[in-house]
């Protein structure tokens, strides 16, 4: 594997990889990036995600969307067309299943026969590369609102070059979030560069005035996933997207619960990245923010995953965050029907509407807060390209084969998996374990107290004891782990 | 139990749900218990190659995305191939996709070979009884 | 109709009153004060509502309950079985039927009749009164939770004397707040002196060491309802209540859905109420807090109404109310099942248990709500003393005679009805219409000023329309009113 | 409508919602018909004086708190009674204890004598035009 660099992939080099991607799978064939620019082209307005997103930030409206996928394109069709009409989904989704994903288009195959003979979805999403071009278009054309492509594949650029010319305008994913999440033994050189495919793919779009949007896996595992980890991850993406000429990014935070973390994280979010892209020459680059309802476990009980849902649409709504991810009350158990999925969406709606006039004040916490969030991001960021002599890419990849990028509960071989999230006394995510991350004493020091603090609450030590029992916590009904009695 | 039972831990097929894995392999651990975590994404032949290395008294399967039922078709038979065909089997997670009615879906993984199915929820500690009883009847 | 005056009952007056009112209906012959005290010396601590909400208060800890009665003794006791265990309810309820609030005991044996013959409860509540001393004590005894007596009842005098004797610790209403939201035709003069009788029963069980908790209602009409009208009605009931012996008081507040308000409402719901009692002589007495989920008109969707519960059970916690009475997602349609109104109550327990160890910071809006809602109560209170000639009691009469006090939307004759509460653009509930209220110039000026901003922002002029949307919003998926697009 | 319909208005029985009676008179107001109301706890005697006198064209009944069935027994009888016996009656609100099945609500109270019955959450827009649909019928 050579090097990966941040750098603009050269046409002739991006033209000849398309030839061999588009081979991937029959449907490749049936990609052709003019006709594509031309069907972006006359799309309405209402169906881009740009002009959606856009706006929303503007007005500081949160939208919301939810996931959802089947097998079935009829089916996938009447489930997004519900969620809009029922569920009030302000956006909506394409969720791909798990083998498109791992671009096991045969398997996909058979989980859609399957689906066919079993008369329910036999598949864990829509696989968009076995339907094709065709197809996409038509869930495009029957939905009047902008859909999204929502996966987690290390290698999307067949799914990206079918479902991009199949008329979606927003695609989820990156090469670290979709990968060190996502994967077991995919080495992160390669798929940065798979996705710098991508996003140069989104770039030549843009270079027809077609706005495609793209939105970095911001939760990574979902679990207590300090924001500094997540942030650095989004931002170091972005960077990436952006240097293939990306001009639209949402940028994504997953819940952890404590309001004031995640307002602050929200903002930080906004900021840093913003501040991050215009110090690389990308001050052009539009970015947005996207809340993700807490990813982790949910509790069983339907009315305590309302709440949880509850929850999340308030930090969303107090955080202005430009769209809310949307949880169901079946999370737990198995992907929603489409009713416990329209019923996550209209507890969303009901809180987001109640609280979009209210917004938070900028409070002292809050401001410390977003400084220690901030602090970390440059602590890590500036290892990062240190690293990665000057480079970005060069740096990510370095920077977690050092642990200077570490994501806890990664299933990657190629992350360190050092270091230990707990929460705090006050439910907000610490470091239980720095690991290897470049903090200075300043920042360890700030982890270390605010965990004694709640060590001493608890009359316990602190230990991984308190990592299994937050883990376990929000699904058992609590926020924080506390010794149970 | 007279010797250290041995348990090859995994998540089967193109599943990535890794934080469940890790809790059970501690949780196996602090009951004494020998755990060999092949992780994610994880074939049925690591499972099996690694049952019969190990000479495992059980093999316990997470099955988390959904994909459960199409992931786990012939794993018992691959065992009786392999000369291991009474290895104590295990399984949880999300099984199926959606919520399901869960005595049909257990029945579906006995079916299937298992010789016990658990439903989204379970705690280890359930699990690891319920094994010790197994094996203790078995004389392990 | 004598005159009503803020004085302890005399104990001859007490008595032969007592005789009297023991005659209503035969089942109060079975009361026997003596016999009475001894029953709840006998008591656990666990199942009286005196020191549990102590402790939860000191603990800064939000405690949830349900409303709940129905028409059979069996099936009100299982009902309560159910919402303890399932619900995970701290503290229990017996919702009265309006018949018996009514004093209709005849009807309300109708009621008990119908529902054994259909197999279903024809009241809307359980006819305490009806069943007697001994069925009241089989509820308490099979309960293991504190219970309180929940109704609406302008004359409560046999019903006090039934449940208390029955062995319940809590009570809940006052001769203001049980009249003018609940009442047509009753002269707050009767049922304040109804009320000193309730106290001063209360108080007599507190002189034997018997710790009964009294809880004004808050919510009045539970639409709209400026905090700084329910703050004087439950603080002119703190007063009165005081006067007749009472020693544990819980204030009552419904949520109206503006963050900052809510807790500015429950912080100073407690230190003004604090400080009236003290400057009248009672410092000894102990005051709590109880915080209403939004009780007016809910969305009739489920999923929404979820979304109501949980923001009202976040400005619960975030505002350590030391209670908050729970609503369920059939709230919009009829009385609810048990299993609906344990799913109310598992959605509170999930975010009161999240948000508890969070707290709120005392922000600069903060502080201005609370200086607001002080200095209205201070100015209403103010008046009232002064045309009371000093005595709360006579006051009150004379406030609401004089529209001093008014209560928005109360179907009272004795209500003036002359405000008009509309939401300002945040969302707080401001005063459209002042009446007769004895605001001085700056109070008048900041509630014109808030309203403007709306009606600015809404491009409409300030009218009765705003009234009418606001009532609707939150049951048609907003919180403010705004004018349909 | 050729001439200005009346309509009596109140919430029957021990009810004291009052908020959705106020705002129904203003929706009938604003209609431009003239509305006789009675408020709330108004007995079916109040009801029935009320239309007597106004000669009024339609009685609407509000119930919200649970015992409508119990308190709207014999309304009908009550004006066949005092010579009224073709008034209109409308009823809504919460008419029945719990949330049931809205059609069989509907039913009984069809049954009892009313020539409408309204689920929860009506728009009174939605019942006014009913009744001037009705009335039109009736040629007022
Ligand atoms: C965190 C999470 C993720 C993270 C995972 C990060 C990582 N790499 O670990 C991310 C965001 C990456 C993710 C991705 C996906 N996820 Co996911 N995820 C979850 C979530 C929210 C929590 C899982 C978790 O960590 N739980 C905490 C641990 C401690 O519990 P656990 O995993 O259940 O394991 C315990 C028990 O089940 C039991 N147990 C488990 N296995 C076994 C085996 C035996 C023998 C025994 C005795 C016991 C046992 O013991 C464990 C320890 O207590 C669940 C929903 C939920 N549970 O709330 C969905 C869920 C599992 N995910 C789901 C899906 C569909 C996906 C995706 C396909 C699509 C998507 N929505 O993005 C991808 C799949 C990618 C892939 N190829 O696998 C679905 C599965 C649907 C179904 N079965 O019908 C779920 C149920 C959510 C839902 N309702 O839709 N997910
Ligand atoms: C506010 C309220 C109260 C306030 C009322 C203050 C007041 N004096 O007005 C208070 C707190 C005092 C109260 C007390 C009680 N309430 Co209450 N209350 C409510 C609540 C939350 C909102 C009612 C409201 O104002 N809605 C807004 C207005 C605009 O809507 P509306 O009243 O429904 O009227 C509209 C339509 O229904 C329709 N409509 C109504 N009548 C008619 C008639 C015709 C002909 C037509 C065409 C249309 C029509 O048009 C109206 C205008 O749009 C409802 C639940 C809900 N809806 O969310 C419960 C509710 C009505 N109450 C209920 C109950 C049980 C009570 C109590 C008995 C007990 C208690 N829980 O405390 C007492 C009853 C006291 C008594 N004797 O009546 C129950 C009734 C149960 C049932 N039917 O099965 C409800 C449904 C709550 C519940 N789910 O338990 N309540």
């Amino acid at each position: 594997m050579k090097e990966v660099i941040n750098q603009r992939i050269a046409e002739k080099d991006f033209l000849a990889a398309r030839e061999e991607v588009l081979k991937g799978w029959p449907t490749g064939e049936d990609v052709d990036l003019k006709e594509a620019f031309k069907y972006h082209q006359a799309m309405d307005e209402k169906k881009r995600m740009v002009p959606v997103i856009t706006q929303a930030d503007r007005q500081g409206k949160t939208l919301i969307q939810p996931r959802a996928g089947v097998a079935l394109p009829e089916e996938h069709i009447s489930l997004l067309q519900f969620l809009l009409e029922e569920g009030e989904a302000d956006l909506l989704p394409t969720t791909i299943d798990s083998y498109t994903r791992q671009n096991q288009y045969r398997e996909a195959e058979n989980g859609i026969k399957e689906s066919r003979e079993m008369g329910r979805s036999m598949l864990n999403g829509f696989p968009a590369v076995n339907h094709g071009v065709g197809i996409c278009r038509g869930v495009i054309e029957a939905i009047p609102a902008p859909v999204q492509v929502r996966h987690g594949t290390p290698d999307a650029r067949l799914l990206a070059e079918i479902t991009l010319a199949g008329g979606f305008t927003d695609f989820e994913g990156g090469g670290l979030s979709y990968n060190l999440p996502y994967a077991k033994r995919v080495d992160p050189a390669d798929t940065i560069s798979h996705w710098q495919y991508v996003d140069r793919l989104i770039g030549y779009y843009q270079e027809q005035g077609i706005n495609i949007n793209r939105e970095p896996f911001g939760p990574l595992t979902g679990t207590l996933v300090p924001p500094s980890i997540s942030h650095s991850v989004g931002i170091l993406e972005a960077l990436l997207a952006a240097e293939q000429g990306v001009k639209y990014l949402s940028l994504g935070y997953g819940q952890n619960g404590n309001l004031i973390q995640d307002v602050a994280a929200l903002q930080t979010l906004r900021d840093l990245s913003k501040r991050y892209l215009a110090e690389a020459g990308h001050a052009d680059v539009q970015v947005t923010t996207v809340f993700h309802q807490w990813m982790g476990g949910f509790p069983q009980d339907e009315a305590k995953a309302y709440a949880v849902i509850s929850w999340g649409s308030a930090a969303a709504a107090l955080g202005r965050a430009t769209k809310v991810i949307v949880k169901t009350p079946h999370e737990a158990m198995g992907i929603p029907t489409r009713e416990a999925n329209a019923a996550g969406l209209k507890t969303t709606k009901q809180i987001v509407n109640m609280l979009q006039d209210q917004g938070i004040e900028q409070t002292k916490r809050l401001d410390i807060e977003k400084e220690m969030i901030s602090k970390e991001v440059d602590q890590i960021l500036a290892r990062v390209l240190e690293i990665g002599d000057g480079d970005w890419a060069r740096g990510a990849v370095r920077a977690f084969e050092a642990g200077i990028l570490d994501i806890p509960f990664a299933p990657s071989r190629y992350n360190s998996g050092k270091i230990m999230p707990a929460r705090d006394n006050h439910g907000a995510v610490r470091f239980l374990n720095t690991g290897k991350l470049p903090f200075g004493k300043e920042v360890q020091a700030f982890h270390e107290k605010k965990l004694d603090e709640r060590a001493q609450f608890e009359e316990r030590d602190v230990s991984f004891q308190m990592v299994i029992d937050d883990i376990y916590a929000i699904g058992k009904g609590m926020l924080i782990g506390r010794p149970r009695d | 139990m007279t010797q250290q039972a041995t348990v090859v831990l995994g998540v089967i097929g193109a599943d990535v749900h890794a934080v469940g894995n890790q809790i059970l392999a501690h949780a196996l651990e602090e009951a004494a218990i020998k755990v060999v975590n092949i992780g994610v994404m994880a074939s049925q032949k690591e499972f099996i190659e690694a049952a019969l290395e190990t000479g495992a008294d059980a093999i316990w399967v997470s099955s988390l995305y959904g994909h459960g039922e199409m992931d786990c078709r012939g794993l018992r038979d691959k065992a009786v191939e392999a000369g291991i065909g009474d290895v104590m089997m295990y399984i949880g997670g999300n099984l199926v996709i959606g919520k399901q009615e869960w005595s049909k879906v257990e029945d579906l993984f006995l079916k299937m070979g298992f010789n016990r199915a658990y439903p989204p929820g379970t705690m280890p500690e359930e699990a690891i009884s319920d094994l010790k009883e197994d094996l203790a009847l078995r004389g392990v």
